[in-house]
């Protein structure tokens, strides 16, 4: 495989990502969206899990589930770069929906080489929503770092943490450990002895919940892959869903800049519109710099997953960090810019403050990305005189 | 040469003696509900009710006001009120809930008012039984408070005001309100006049509506005025010179007024606000983990909370040396710079608070998980207010370029 | 769904397959003396000599100017000078020495001269038999680059001009100037007009003085006018219109313009400016000590030196995709952050460098135990004229500001 | 011993640093420094030695070498925080002279009970200047680092590296380890088989070499600390380096500060001071409230020394730390601010940008401190769970 120049970015992202742009600003435009999600500013408001679900319906006529699954199992079998494009428009317009969640898995189900597996992506191509259930209650996604166990004869016990959009996918993809290995398990939200407990979370256009799995029966034909075999998958999808994170960061950063600046451009103080202080337009450009900086290496990164394997995880983990390190930075500018108006629950900024500091941590921050990357590229502690 | 010598005056060291007795044996005792982080945050009555006691318990054993003037109910006394808030700091006392009125309107009826405005308004301020909000903001006037729009109309009995003021905490229990207005739509600085106004929230030509942050809290207002009546005899100093009286306003709310405010640590037991401080960082980091290991054990961490502590360390040291004559150069240099550093601190730490949780960072406070009850998301959302209000730091840094390094005005 | 295509037309494919095969080739030997490490740092003339057989030998090869027409002695080509750029950096190529002829005069000519201009002067720039340089910041003139006092009169034969201007890199080697006038004292942007001058620095009229940097290197000089006379055919584009053309140049000096500047990756060997860049970091972290371990097992350092490898990666990331215009929003977007970010990715690269190096980053680059010959501490001072020339950052941020985002001006 | 709320900075104090500022107003201005420093801009200045022996001389008059030695032992006895001011204006003024080298040696020897420390004392109260030999080839000035042994009969071996100012002092207090430990000794710069080789350094205003030793025989007065006894007395000192390097940045940040700021007042661009710019004015302001914070632990941290000796430690890693962050930061802004011409040789602010750069790495920079810190203040890693 040669590296493209253009990262691969064809006519057909084009029409893809132009599609969602059209599709949210119609469906789901900021105005829309706070009336939506922030229609309460209760407390309780932040363990419930709302959306809106016709759009999704419009999103699964387009389908959105199936650009990321092999043509061979009924998919588009759309390059990264694609699927990178879709996804800054989805964080641009901050939709809550299972579609992150499903790519995510996406990628997973398509590192195994099973049935199940194959059957799955089948069904996501399909529409099915999926999310990944893989987290430990520290908050660790590393394969080892399990709180779900797997009998000989799988059937699931223990509790899966920080399930991202579990009330509203129809099947959660579990990890498991047992004496042979971590091993991916397909199960039905609402089959016999699982159950969803919400979280209460800050992020107004996600949910999340913890899952309490209590002797759930996993049939031979729903493993993913099998004891053993998980975590080599695992590891294969990390860069993707690294990237699919960045892209969202990075189309919700370029909102949160698009619409600073227009609030730069007309908001007047002193006489003149704000943008004029140079206290206000360098923390706009400085914001540019950093999304910039961040765009160009999730394009990078999803490129190399399409392009140049052996690249994919140190693409992946810079373009992570420089996204969370952007999202940070722009989220906090977005806020202090407005002023007090930003400071308001009735301002839109705020939706999108608060799905940047959930995307920060979400399977590593910059930091930790930061720390994985020396180990690659400057060798282990200890190794490297 | 002997060892330096301790400064205080004879009257200061009987005096901080008397405030450590006073306080070993009458600080309140923890409420059965759950205390508001700040006076920001003052919910309800019973919550007020509590504070407002524990102020005027206080201002008996002359811990509040010990440096105005006796004839007005303060203590008489000089350069005192720094060794009360030490002290009280230093024990865990819980917050004075006056606080517009203590950092603000005290100080500027003092520098502004008639001997009969102080004579009525100073001692029920000192002692909580009258609490004081504050009208400067608009909505058309953040940052740039000279172009505030509010408008009052002389007419046969006073004033009448019609206008809207944003921001205004503890409007709803407040009996009364500093209030900026125009009198004269001809001059900017030149056309403003200040107010104290009475706030009998009785619908007549008084509205007061909460605004609500972005966290889903309460605690700041909106009050509308509409024809709303004030006497002249609460005007404070002369027509048209409501800009300068707003400047002493701010000056000591930015705490670099002559009069020092009173305060203290925060409140008591876990809903301490000391908790939102840097040592609260390292509790956090020992219970969060970061590569399966404790988060205190990730020397970037380390890194990151120890400069925080040194930060805190500094900001209490700036208060210290900012007492010190002989090291300190410029009045005001030390002094306009509490804002802006205890702002960006507070925001700072909550931050790094958020990154030391890690994913658990997603959790609201209604959240059983959430670590440390989810304080910390809450407060990093939260440090806006503070480098946004009372001046945003762009423009304190515009006012300490100016003010001490005599830099030319940016606007 | 197929596997995307590569864009490039089949000219561009033949292209890049001709210049690989060339510079398998044709790459000069490394010198016996020490190479600068770019264009401002050219000291002698056995240094230009050698880089500017190079660039005359490069350009004879078609990977230079082939972009420009081929009547002014360019290649004829379309969107190739990328490419050529491209395998140049890949083959760790020497840098050309006509850096403010290449990237700066040649564009400004295409766009504003004459026919007769252009058949002068391009194809010795290209090949660098003439060198060029740039006259247009001044004493009083360095942000404000509307200040221009140095004066052009007309007289019979032509012009004269006095004044003086600064920052003056290769004046002492180069052939012309491009030279910013005021031409009328009444009018500032409208009252500018600008000039190719020669250098005929015989003593009549035109003095050149060496600056000395705060390294102690030369590198950049001050040239003095002193009714130095110019004959009107050397003037670009109208009397009056030197602001508009004086914007073209910037415009292609910071990357946007156009006409892509010829460029490599630096220099060969252990003086390659690329040794300057992050992976440099990593090499010296091994060789460092801190706390008695290599400063590449310290997790704080660790973490900084990733942030750096990331960033350079995104600055080459942001040149990739700036070519690719669905990934592109605004075409001035990407190429104006090149020099913001550049310059001050290098400061930073360099700052960290010395924190690396501890207290050996003391010594200076004669010591014989200077860690990496010393480069970096050097380099840090350097960094400085990348952050202030050419367009301070403030400056360059005021210019994405405005021109990209839209806000109001700050002038 | 109480704290004192005034950090104990008396009348005396007062006195002290007022003498300071006004004697080198008149003898080290910035433009008698350059001139005298930056005469030569060869690349062979940089391992000379240049300074001004006759404005030393006056230092010694108003003896100022005696200030922290004890008044038992001939000296002033004044404490650090009278110290701090005195070397804040040798900062300010960006002095070069054995002052420093020679304040931080007498607090090591002060920290050593000996008839050689105290002879040694005595000596510097009469105007003998001294420098520290106790840096080990990588930089390090922990204990048990160093490059130079001493045998049983006192006899010195091997190099010391980084040694500051050792062409302008009379003794070096050489470290030296042996079988029984870490000792102090006290040995003449022209002493048989001691060589100071120059090195080349950055920094106009100091001097630096390493001092090779071969066979120096130091006699038993001439021992500071016995072996053994070496590493609590430099342990004992080191809160003291650290604070009289800070207050070196500290006074040198705010003279980068008043320069720079002063030029902000007058130069014109774009019709304005250019302090009228928020890009200019902003970045002045945070170099004030950097140094502020760095000037209160400062006096935090002498007045800990001199008052609460179990905090010295803590106090003034944290004054070094901010002063270095402190410096670093002024000494950035002070060049770029002041634009080209701040960028030049003739320019005074270069020679502050080069004391600055040499003092942030002097015993450990910011990171250093932090570091250190983080074992007192959480715990060594592994232990704080």
């Amino acid at each position: 495989m040669t590296r493209p120049h253009d990262f691969g970015f064809d006519e057909t992202a084009q029409i893809l990502k132009d599609t969602a742009r059209r599709l949210l600003q119609d469906h789901c435009s900021p105005e829309q969206l706070h009336r939506l999600v922030a229609a309460s500013s209760e407390p309780a408001r932040a363990s419930e899990c709302v959306w809106d679900e016709a759009l999704w319906r419009r999103m699964l006529d387009l389908g959105w589930t199936a650009v990321a699954v092999p043509e061979a199992l009924g998919g588009f079998g759309m390059g990264l770069v694609a699927i990178a494009g879709l996804v800054e428009e989805i964080g641009r317009a901050a939709v809550p929906s299972p579609l992150i969640a499903t790519l995510c898995a996406t990628y997973v189900a398509a590192a195994c080489d099973s049935d199940g597996a194959r059957k799955l992506l089948r069904q996501i191509a399909s529409g099915l929503s999926v999310s990944l259930a893989i987290i430990d209650r520290r908050g660790s996604w590393e394969a080892g770092d399990c709180d779900v166990t797997a009998s000989d004869a799988g059937v699931l016990n223990g509790t899966a943490w920080f399930v991202q959009d579990a009330r509203k996918v129809g099947v959660l993809l579990v990890k498991a450990r047992s004496s042979r290995g971590v091993g991916l398990y397909a199960v039905d939200v609402d089959a016999a002895g699982v159950t969803i407990v919400p979280d209460a979370i800050v992020d107004l256009t996600r949910d999340q919940a913890h899952v309490e799995l209590r002797d759930v029966a996993v049939p031979a034909e729903r493993i993913i892959a099998l004891p053993g075999d998980g975590a080599r998958a695992l590891a294969a999808a990390e860069p993707a869903i690294l990237t699919i994170l960045a892209a969202d960061m990075v189309g919700a950063a370029e909102w949160q800049l698009q619409t600073t600046a227009e609030y730069a451009r007309t908001r007047v103080q002193f006489e003149r519109p704000i943008g004029f202080f140079q206290a206000v337009k360098h923390p706009l450009v400085d914001m540019m710099v950093k999304i910039d900086a961040a765009r160009s290496l999730l394009y990078d990164a999803a490129s190399a997953f399409d392009h140049e394997p052996d690249a994919a995880e140190v693409c992946a983990r810079m373009a992570k960090s420089a996204a969370s390190d952007a999202a940070s930075y722009c989220s906090g500018r977005s806020v202090q810019l407005h002023g007090g108006i930003g400071f308001t629950w009735e301002c839109f900024v705020q939706l999108w403050f608060k799905r940047q500091k959930h995307n920060e941590v979400l399977f590593g921050d910059a930091a930790h990305q930061r720390a994985r990357l020396a180990d690659r590229l400057l060798g282990r502690i200890g190794e490297t005189a | 040469m002997t060892e330096s010598a301790h400064s205080e005056s004879p009257e200061q060291v009987v005096y901080r003696a008397h405030c450590k007795a006073w306080l070993a044996g009458n600080l309140p005792p923890r409420p059965s509900f759950r205390l508001p982080l700040g006076p920001l945050e003052i919910a309800t009555e019973e919550q007020l009710e509590y504070l407002c006691a524990w102020q005027k318990a206080a201002y008996s054993a002359g811990l509040v006001g010990c440096d105005y003037p006796s004839e007005y109910g303060g203590g008489g006394l000089r350069d005192c009120q720094w060794i009360a808030n030490h002290e009280l700091k230093a024990a865990g006392a819980p917050f004075f809930p006056n606080i517009v009125g203590l950092g603000m309107a005290a100080p500027t009826i003092v520098h502004h008012g008639t001997e009969a405005q102080k004579r009525r308004l100073l001692r029920p301020l000192l002692a909580a039984e009258e609490i004081w909000c504050q009208g400067f903001s608009e909505p058309g006037a953040g940052s740039d408070l000279a172009n505030v729009q509010t408008f009052a109309e002389r007419d046969a009995e006073g004033w009448r005001v019609c206008g809207h003021k944003v921001w205004t905490t503890l409007a709803h229990f407040a009996t009364w309100m500093i209030l900026l207005c125009r009198t004269d739509r001809g001059r900017k600085h030149e056309g403003m006049t200040y107010f104290v106004a009475p706030m009998h929230a009785d619908g007549k030509g008084l509205t007061i509506r909460p605004l609500v942050k972005m966290t889903g809290e309460l605690g700041f207002n909106e009050v509308l005025f509409d024809d709303y009546p004030i006497t002249d005899d609460l005007r404070l100093d002369e027509v048209g010179r409501g800009w300068q009286v707003a400047m002493t306003t701010l000056l000591h709310e930015r705490g670099a007024g002559s009069l020092v405010t009173p305060s203290s640590g925060g409140g008591v037991g876990d809903d301490n606000a000391a908790t939102l401080g840097a040592a609260g960082l390292v509790e956090l980091a020992k219970r969060c983990h970061r590569a399966g290991k404790p988060a205190s054990d990730d020397p970037r961490l380390r890194d990151a909370i120890v400069e925080m502590l040194i930060r805190e360390r500094a900001f209490a040291q700036n208060e210290r040396r900012a007492t010190v004559r002989a090291l300190t150069d410029h009045p005001l240099r030390l002094p306009l710079q509490h804002k802006l550093t205890l702002s960006e601190l507070l925001q700072d730490t909550a931050r790094l608070a958020c990154e030391i949780e890690g994913v658990a960072a997603t959790l609201h406070q209604t959240d059983p998980h959430a670590p440390a009850g989810g304080r910390w998301p809450h407060a990093y959302m939260n440090s806006y207010g503070f480098t946004i209000a009372a001046g945003s730091n762009e423009v304190q840094r515009n006012i300490l370029g100016e003010r001490v390094l005599g830099l030319a005005k940016s606007k």
